[in-house]
């Protein structure tokens, strides 16, 4: 399974990837969204899987989950959540001021002479 | 009993089972937004809630009865057909072509039809 | 801190009074007050003049960063002392003249004489200073004050030109001389000069030592203008003149003398350190000669002969090493180097000072430095006349001045290389007394040229810009001192040798006095008819031809062309380096996002897996993997299939429903690995991002007309794939080399007895690690914060919302 | 014989996802994305269910009310960005 | 834009907002036994009155609950923070947690824990976010 | 008082949650933000000293054991970094008073600021890699506010950019952190340090050695991955970028030093050999761009890129004296780049530009400014007895006794070019014909410059007392060459 996952996530992050690098501001947001997906798996497949019960105390069961990466995984969301809306915003001003959501037509190198 | 719990929790799952390959076969197969809805609202709701029944059945037998079910099967049913009519509204608002095997568009003879009054209340 | 501290840093506390005297006294030239600093210092360096004629030093120190080694170890020996004497008395003279030379209504004097002092307090601790640190800061300060003094007239751009040039090149020198200084400190442990010439037997043997004696030639060529860093040098004329007269004779351009004569006792038992000091000292003597002959503007003229004296000087010094070779004292001829080229120093110092002051007087009462437009001024200037021509006749070295000495002794010690079977110089040791020669002509030439097209031929006053006159008689004062000394020492040379040559000598060659072997100087006018004499003849003959057919011959000149000159290569390289940097990097600084990231992918690509497959960290191991269920097997695929749909969604509401598609796959993957929190939380997030995002399109624009070509997909994919890889080779070889237990075995065992919880993952996020949940909800309210700000508060419309 | 039945049923549950998804990257228009999307997420239920019948955990129960709940939700927002472009009004009377 | 009525939509949701709030509460107590805590919570009510401004408008979250999110925000920051620095006046690390087991009258035997608190602080600033950032893009032209 | 290392992290949270309540109240923002970063300083420096002390700090947050629970944990670095970020965060507080448009300030202005600092403080101070993620994500996103306020055109779009890297590079580091959590089982720094010995670093962890240099690097402008940093730096006002200049990179540098001397170094071979070349490359590619560009800000942008070369070059070095000289110089940057980003500032405010063909003579009406800015460029450069010296002594020292011989040669050509390319700000801007100037008045110029020459008088101070400076960091560099007395004063075994 981890294996599989491995893969899995390869594979998110090849499309992530691909989208990070075109040209469309919206495309490149979802780009960030797909990898911090893929990222949260891998954190939970690193730890090992379906190693016991979900992690809630529970009577006669001894064997669990590894709760710690659940912990931070959660943390990792709500972080991906407030950076992601950031970004939203960021990127529909950009597009709003600047009149495109063209990133080649986002260079800012006018001024080097 | 547990055998009969056990035909109950297993011929519920099994119709919901059933009932979503209807679902997919439905969304696959049928031809417009508006058919496809059906196909949705109806055989999804059911086939969830037919599920729902069956493993609320299951942790009945378990060790206690779980008012999470009721709620989520109560949830559902009020939610889905408001969410079908949403949907289907939001779609013939925003212009999506019916099939052309449809027979009757209401709402559009509706609105015709307004319109024509609203047209002879200007020029009058 | 000692008093011969403090006299070290005189000048620089001295220099934050300036511009307050300045301001409170507007009546009274500044230069007054700053006229007793360098007075002060002389008298006070005077009596130190007994201590050291008897062969004593002196050493104070005061301790700055012991820890390291660094100490401000101040070190009075006769190689110091002389050129503190040097330094504080031409300072004195120049301070002088400068009173009269900038007129204290237009010149911005609190500036200049800031600079001057930190100048002077620099160099005075350069010679002064036996830790090679120490000397090294105020090595550096001597050529940023400089930097100061020449771009003193800042808006010229010949000034900030000159500035800048005169600071790179020094500066460059200073810091290969710092990296020869780190190595010496290697080898031997210790930054002090003392210390390290008591073991320059083992350096010598050092692998280190032949870099760090290259290192710190390089510093003291470059300071010393030698040849191929001369080209700073006459660039840096455009300080006013008083600077010239007193950074080009007597002190910055010496700084480099001074250390090839500081540093000989540890460097000097090698061949390689006379080679270079002598060959380059003898180029640079015969470049700096035959290019003054060619210039035009009197400063030119002098800085180009300042150069091939300083080149004199160095030449000496290396061959001075020689000595070193030989025991016996008393045929040891190339004593007579060192103490030539000490002599030098001092009679180039009183020379060339006044011709300089002698050129700032015609500069300053015609108006012009151009040798064109000059001529006959001797009936209108009779004194500066008389100077000019002392100066030059000592320069060309001419009798009765004491240039003629020093350069009978130059030419002595040059004979002598046919007597040394050193180091191979005997095959092509011929070349330096022949050189020499030579360089003496054209310096003969340039003497002359300089003194007669100025004062002599017919005058042409309606050229000038000025009506000319007699320079006013503080402005004389300072050379005339200065041309009395070029009598007197020429005519009691005496009177220098046991005072300050014997003992700067044997500074220079402590060996020798250390193996009971006596420095006797003596300097004589008249040694017989000796080859060095027929030398002199020849010299004056062959010169007075040259510049009888000056017009003929000057043509050579202009054979070279601009762009081969070493200060075309400078200005070339230097715009080169600005337009290539700039061509360079804007190459690569494309502003284009996507090229950034490439570079950046393709990195991680490349380093991780090379560094994968060199380390051979690539694992393997499939007994402790979770089985896999067929379900989990589709929604794997149902998951990568929503996020494929992504990348090739037309609009943006198909890849919003697929990301949202591949954000519940997501949460059913936390449900099968038992973590309903995260589940929750998923879900949660995942429908209000998706309400985000629908909120957000109606600001965005409807379709994205980016229509990207074939090529640029293509290469996106490659890296994409790359990436994938990657990620997905190094998370299997990461799983399969689990170590250890996670510790996370502690949570569960105390989850309910210590942190009275059941839910895990909740206890983990409050308790366990609540410092994380802390600042995850401050990274929350930040970005709220941030949306509301920047949505609210627009500054380009200049307004609120 | 129960434990047999609820794996096979999740796996026919699974693979009608499959079908459903097909919608969903077909299209062709975007209500039926939408739709199919909440048919993903209703399905998604119905499996969260048969698994935790299948562990015998309570612990996702809740995972599948709040679904129900969202499920509800995506379908309102996208329905209203489909009618009228913005789905959060300052004032519905404007 | 079309105005249409949305009297269905509404009345729905007049219904399932209470519900999904006193779910949301549910989640928020029970967060240190069963799935569940502060950030749940607090999003499931933010997912509550998200449900509101799609049913109405921003102008009728105010009428019924008038709060100022940011406000919210950083009274959440603030509860947070000073839990945790409470340890700071009995010289105990940061965050230490102090709890006990009380009998209430009619709830039984209950924990009362610190750390409940902090979760407050939590919640509130889960919603105060997610509430600022939708209004303030709702809002924005 | 055992959570003395939290109270610099403290301070300026708590500040900046009161902050929050009242954005419009201007006076009140300013108040209580230079009351509180002068608490922060004071902590720091009570903080330096009990460390001088008793040794190295740790709190145990919530009172759960060392791996267990979060620590935080000051050893002499951490301690100074923090005291030098909070001294910056202070001084440019103050001198956003007169700087910043009052719309900024009344939209979270100051509150990112201290935030910002809690996040910067954080990472300087945690001891848990997980929570060190976390402090970079609170840092990223004050700077990330920072850089947008104001929503001119171009912030916005080099604030995307500067976003999408950090996005990128914050998932990297979640990744890196997994890795290790996988193998180690985990997030102690101490304990991770402890674990990795007793396998001694097999093939994959130097795999991940060099993924966590990745992650580190793109924050601290390492070559390759540094190009999103010139035009990203360039978009926000000064203020904000002197905060950048000074305490963002060396954020990035501080985990490599971190994470280079205590987990990675069994094969030192290899990791430090690619840092090595990847620090002498920055250093080229830095001076290039130091050299290509004519306008301030680029100028200066491109040094921190210089300085990020010169300080990990130190590091790969691995000796203790190079380290020791890594840290002087790390100290040397944060203050001078500071001091120089305002003086920069001062005369963009006075010319109305950056680009020096539009400055000139400024040295004639302002001659405290181009003094201040001459003494900083002469720090910066590494002349004695400023304070860039020392530090790159003992980096050269160290290099030539480590035998390597390009690195330090390096470092000293680029001294030469780092001071032609401040020079060139100099002569061109400060020298030359004066201009005629729209800008600022020159009263205004005189009060930005107040706090501009306290950072410089330190920066003076530090190089001239190096000695008494010295006891600190050579402190400061034992932990790092002998990862056993961090490990012992975490875990207490």
């Amino acid at each position: 399974m981890e294996i599989l996952m491995s893969i899995v996530i390869g594979i998110l992050f090849m499309c992530a990837t691909y989208l990070i690098l075109s040209k469309s501001l919206l495309r490149i947001i979802f780009g960030t969204l797909i990898i911090s997906h893929a990222v949260h798996l891998l954190v939970l497949t690193m730890s090992g899987l379906k190693r016991g019960a979900a992690p809630i105390l529970t009577d006669g069961v001894t064997a669990y989950t590894d709760p710690l990466p659940q912990a931070l995984v959660l943390t990792a969301i709500v972080i991906a959540f407030g950076v992601t809306a950031f970004f939203l915003v960021l990127g529909f001003r950009a597009y709003q001021e600047i009149g495109t959501d063209n990133m080649d037509e986002m260079r800012g190198t006018e001024g080097n002479d | 009993m547990i055998e009969m719990s056990s035909f109950f929790i297993a011929f519920f799952v099994i119709v919901g089972a059933f009932l979503s390959v209807v679902t997919a076969l439905g969304l696959i197969r049928l031809p417009d937004v508006y058919t496809r809805t059906h196909a949705a609202s109806k055989s999804a709701t059911l086939g969830v809630m037919s599920v729902l029944i069956g493993i609320m059945i299951f942790f009945w037998t378990q060790g206690g009865f779980n008012s999470y079910f009721v709620l989520g099967i109560f949830f559902i049913l009020i939610t889905a057909p408001v969410g079908g009519h949403l949907l289907t509204r939001a779609s013939y608002n925003s212009g999506v072509k019916l099939w052309e095997g449809s027979v009757q568009d209401d709402l559009a003879m509706d609105k015709q039809t307004q319109e024509q009054i609203a047209t002879k209340n200007e020029e009058t | 801190m000692s008093l011969l501290h403090l006299a070290i840093l005189l000048p620089f506390l001295s220099a934050v009074l300036i511009p307050f005297l300045f301001k409170g006294f507007r009546n009274i030239h500044t230069g007054w007050f700053v006229l007793l600093v360098p007075l002060v210092l002389f008298i006070y360096f005077i009596q130190y003049l007994p201590l050291t004629s008897d062969g004593n030093t002196v050493t104070k120190t005061f301790e700055w960063i012991p820890s390291l080694g660094i100490d401000f170890t101040a070190h009075v020996d006769g190689l110091g002392l002389l050129f503190a004497l040097l330094i504080t008395g031409i300072g004195s003279l120049v301070v002088l003249y400068s009173i009269y030379y900038l007129a204290k209504e237009k010149e911005a004097l609190h500036n200049f004489y800031v600079y001057l002092l930190m100048f002077m307090g620099a160099m005075l601790g350069v010679v002064l200073s036996d830790n090679l640190i120490v000397l090294y800061m105020f090595w550096e300060f001597t050529s940023i004050s400089s930097f100061l003094l020449i771009g003193y007239w800042y808006d010229r751009e010949r000034s900030r030109y000159g500035a800048q040039k005169s600071m790179l090149i020094t500066v460059f020198g200073g810091l290969s001389m710092l990296g020869g200084i780190v190595l010496l400190y290697i080898m031997g442990g210790t930054f002090s000069i003392q210390e390290l010439i008591n073991m320059s037997e083992s350096l010598i043997t050092d692998p280190l030592f032949v870099p760090a004696l290259l290192l710190i030639l390089l510093g003291a060529f470059t300071k010393s203008a030698q040849f191929p860093f001369h080209i700073w040098l006459p660039d840096a004329m455009e300080a006013p003149t008083p600077v010239s007269a007193y950074l080009h004779s007597a002190t910055m351009v010496k700084a480099g003398i001074y250390l090839v004569a500081r540093m000989s006792p540890v460097f000097a038992e090698s061949g390689l350190w006379l080679w270079l000091v002598a060959g380059f000292g003898i180029i640079t003597l015969f470049w700096g000669s035959f290019n003054a002959v060619k210039q035009t503007d009197l400063k030119a003229i002098l800085a180009y002969s300042t150069i091939s004296q300083l080149g004199l000087i160095m030449s000496l010094l290396g061959l001075g090493a020689a000595a070193l070779h030989y025991d016996q004292l008393d045929d040891n001829i190339y004593m007579i180097a060192t103490i030539a080229a000490v002599f030098h120093l001092i009679n180039h110092a009183t020379f060339k000072g006044s011709l300089f002051m002698m050129v700032g007087i015609v500069d300053h009462e015609t108006g012009t430095r151009d040798i064109r437009k000059l001529g006959g001024l001797v009936n209108l200037m009779p004194i500066t006349f008389t100077i000019a021509i002392i100066g030059s006749f000592s320069m060309a070295g001419l009798p009765p001045f004491n240039g003629f000495l020093s350069k009978e002794m130059f030419l002595t010690g040059m004979l002598s290389v046919f007597e040394l079977d050193l180091f191979n110089l005997s095959t092509w040791g011929v070349l330096f007394p022949v050189l020499a020669w030579i360089a003496s002509v054209f310096t003969f030439v340039y003497s002359i040229k300089l003194v007669f097209k100025t004062f002599l031929g017919k005058p042409q006053f309606d050229k000038l810009p000025k009506k000319p006159h007699e320079a006013p008689i503080g402005m004389l004062i300072s050379p005339i001192i200065l041309v009395s000394l070029v009598i007197i020492f020429g005519f009691f040379p005496n009177l220098l040798s046991n005072s300050m040559i014997k003992p700067a000598v044997e500074a220079i060659l402590p060996s020798l006095v250390d193996s009971g072997q006596t420095v006797d100087v003596n300097i004589y006018f008249w040694h017989g008819f000796t080859p060095e004499l027929f030398m002199t003849i020849g010299i004056i003959a062959v010169g007075a031809l040259l510049y009888a057919t000056l017009a003929k011959w000057q043509g050579i000149y202009n054979r070279i062309p601009e762009r081969f000159t070493l200060n075309g290569m400078y200005d070339a390289g230097l715009s080169l380096s600005e337009k290539g940097s700039l061509r360079l990097s804007n190459a690569y600084m494309t502003g284009f996002m996507r090229t950034y990231l490439v570079y950046i992918f393709s990195f991680f690509v490349a380093i991780l897996l090379s560094t994968l497959l060199i380390k051979d960290g690539f694992a393997i191991d499939t007994t402790d993997l979770a089985p896999i269920e067929f379900y989990e097997v589709i929604l794997a695929i149902i998951l990568v299939a929503s996020a494929v749909t992504v990348i090739f969604a037309k609009s943006r509401i198909t890849s919003l429903i697929a990301v949202g598609a591949a954000g519940y796959t997501v949460a059913l993957f936390f449900v099968l690995f038992r973590a309903p929190d995260l589940a929750l939380t998923q879900l949660v997030i995942e429908t209000v991002s998706v309400s985000l995002f629908l909120l957000c399109f109606y600001h965005f624009p409807r379709i994205s007309r980016n229509i990207e070509r074939i090529g640029f997909k293509l290469g996106n994919a490659v890296i994409s794939v790359l990436v994938g890889l990657t990620i997905t080779l190094i998370s299997i070889s990461s799983f399969s080399s689990r170590s250890f237990e996670s510790i996370s075995q502690y949570h569960i065992d105390n989850v309910y007895d210590l942190a009275a919880g059941g839910n895990m993952v909740n206890v983990i996020l409050v308790d366990f690690r609540g410092f994380d949940t802390l600042f995850e909800i401050a990274v929350l309210a930040i970005a709220a914060m941030g949306i509301y700000a920047m949505i609210r508060y627009r500054a380009a419309g200049g307004k609120e919302e | 014989m129960l434990t047999t039945i609820l794996y096979i049923s999740l796996a026919v549950i699974t693979l009608s996802m499959l079908g459903v998804l097909y919608r969903v990257i077909k299209g062709p228009t975007a209500p039926d994305r939408i739709i199919a999307l909440d048919a993903l997420g209703i399905s998604l239920i119905s499996i969260i269910a048969i698994f935790s019948a299948l562990l015998r955990t309570s612990a996702f129960l809740e995972v599948i009310l709040l679904f129900g709940i969202l499920a509800f939700l995506g379908t309102v927002a996208f329905s209203k960005y489909l009618e009228k472009g913005v789905i959060i009004q300052r004032d519905r009377n404007e | 834009m079309k105005k249409t009525n949305d009297v269905i939509l509404q009345t729905v949701t007049k219904i399932i907002t209470f519900m999904i709030i006193l779910f949301s509460i549910d989640l928020f107590f029970s967060g240190h036994y069963t799935p569940g805590g502060g950030f749940i919570g607090g999003l499931m009510t933010a997912a509550a009155l998200l449900l509101i401004l799609l049913a109405y408008d921003i102008k009728t979250l105010q009428v019924i609950l008038h709060v100022d999110f940011k406000l919210m925000t950083a009274t959440g920051l603030l509860i947070a923070i000073l839990t945790g620095t409470g340890a700071l006046l009995f010289n105990e690390p940061f965050l230490k947690h102090a709890f006990d087991y009380i009998n209430l009258p009619i709830l039984g035997e209950t924990s009362l824990h610190t750390a409940v608190l902090f979760d407050i602080g939590v919640y509130l600033v889960v919603i105060g976010v997610t509430m600022t950032i939708i209004q303030t893009i709702g809002e924005s032209e | 008082m055992i959570n003395l290392p939290l109270l610099p992290i403290l301070i300026p949270f708590i500040t900046a949650a009161v902050l929050m309540f009242f954005p419009k109240r201007i006076k009140a923002q300013r108040t209580i933000s230079i009351i509180s970063s002068l608490g922060a300083v004071i902590a720091s420096f009570v903080l330096i000293f009990t460390i001088r002390q008793n040794g190295i700090q740790t709190v145990n947050l919530g009172g759960w054991d060392a791996p267990f629970g979060i620590t935080l944990v000051s050893d002499m670095l951490s301690a100074l970094l923090v005291a030098a970020t909070s001294i910056i965060t202070l001084f440019v507080i103050w001198f956003s008073f007169y700087y910043m448009d009052e719309g900024h300030e009344r939209h979270y202005y100051y509150v990112a600021v201290q935030f910002l600092l809690v996040g910067v403080n954080g990472a300087f101070t945690t001891g848990d890699i997980f929570n060190m993620f976390v402090f970079f994500e609170v840092m990223l996103i004050s700077s990330y506010v920072l850089i947008v306020l104001g929503g001119k055109k171009e912030q916005l779009r080099e604030s995307f950019k500067y976003v999408l890297i950090n996005v990128i590079s914050s998932a990297l580091f979640v990744i890196a952190v997994a890795y290790l959590y996988s193998i180690v089982g985990t997030l102690n720094m101490a304990h991770v340090s402890e674990r990795i010995a007793e396998i001694n670093q097999p093939g994959i962890l130097t795999v991940i050695a060099i993924f966590f240099l990745l992650v580190f690097g793109l924050k601290g402008g390492i070559f390759p991955l540094y190009f999103w940093l010139p035009g990203s730096y360039k978009a926000p006002p000064i203020p904000i970028l002197a905060l950048f200049g000074a305490l963002l990179t060396k954020v990035g540098i501080y985990a490599i030093i971190r994470t280079y001397t205590l987990f990675f170094y069994h094969d030192t071979g290899y990791t430090h050999m690619i840092l090595g070349v990847l620090s002498m490359l920055t250093i080229v590619v830095g001076v290039i761009g130091a050299l290509a560009y004519r306008d301030v800000k680029e100028i200066i942008i491109y040094n921190i890129i210089i300085a990020v070369g010169v300080i990990l070059y130190g590091v790969s070095v691995m000796t203790p004296e190079a380290i020791e000289g890594s840290i002087f110089y790390l100290l040397h940057d944060m203050i001078i780049k500071a001091a120089l980003f305002m003086l920069a500032g001062i005369m963009i405010a006075i010319v109305g530009s950056s680009h020096l063909k539009d400055m000139g003579g400024l040295i004639k009406e302002y001659p405290w400014v181009g003094w201040t800015f001459f003494i900083a460029a002469l720090s910066l450069a590494g002349i004695p007895p400023f304070s860039g010296f020392v530090g790159k002594l003992l980096i050269v020292q160290g290099g030539f006794r480590a035998e390597e011989y390009i690195g330090p040669g390096l470092i000293l050509l680029s001294s030469l070019l780092v001071l032609y390319s401040v020079m060139k700000i100099f002569t061109n801007g400060f020298w030359g014909t004066p201009k005629e100037y729209h800008g600022l008045k020159a009263s205004m110029a005189f009060k930005l410059w107040i706090p501009t020459a306290a950072v410089v008088v330190i920066a003076i101070a530090y190089g001239v007392g190096a000695e008494a400076v010295r006891p600190f960091i050579t402190q400061a560099v034992e932990p790092l060459v002998n990862p056993a007395i961090y490990i012992e004063a975490v875990l207490k075994e």
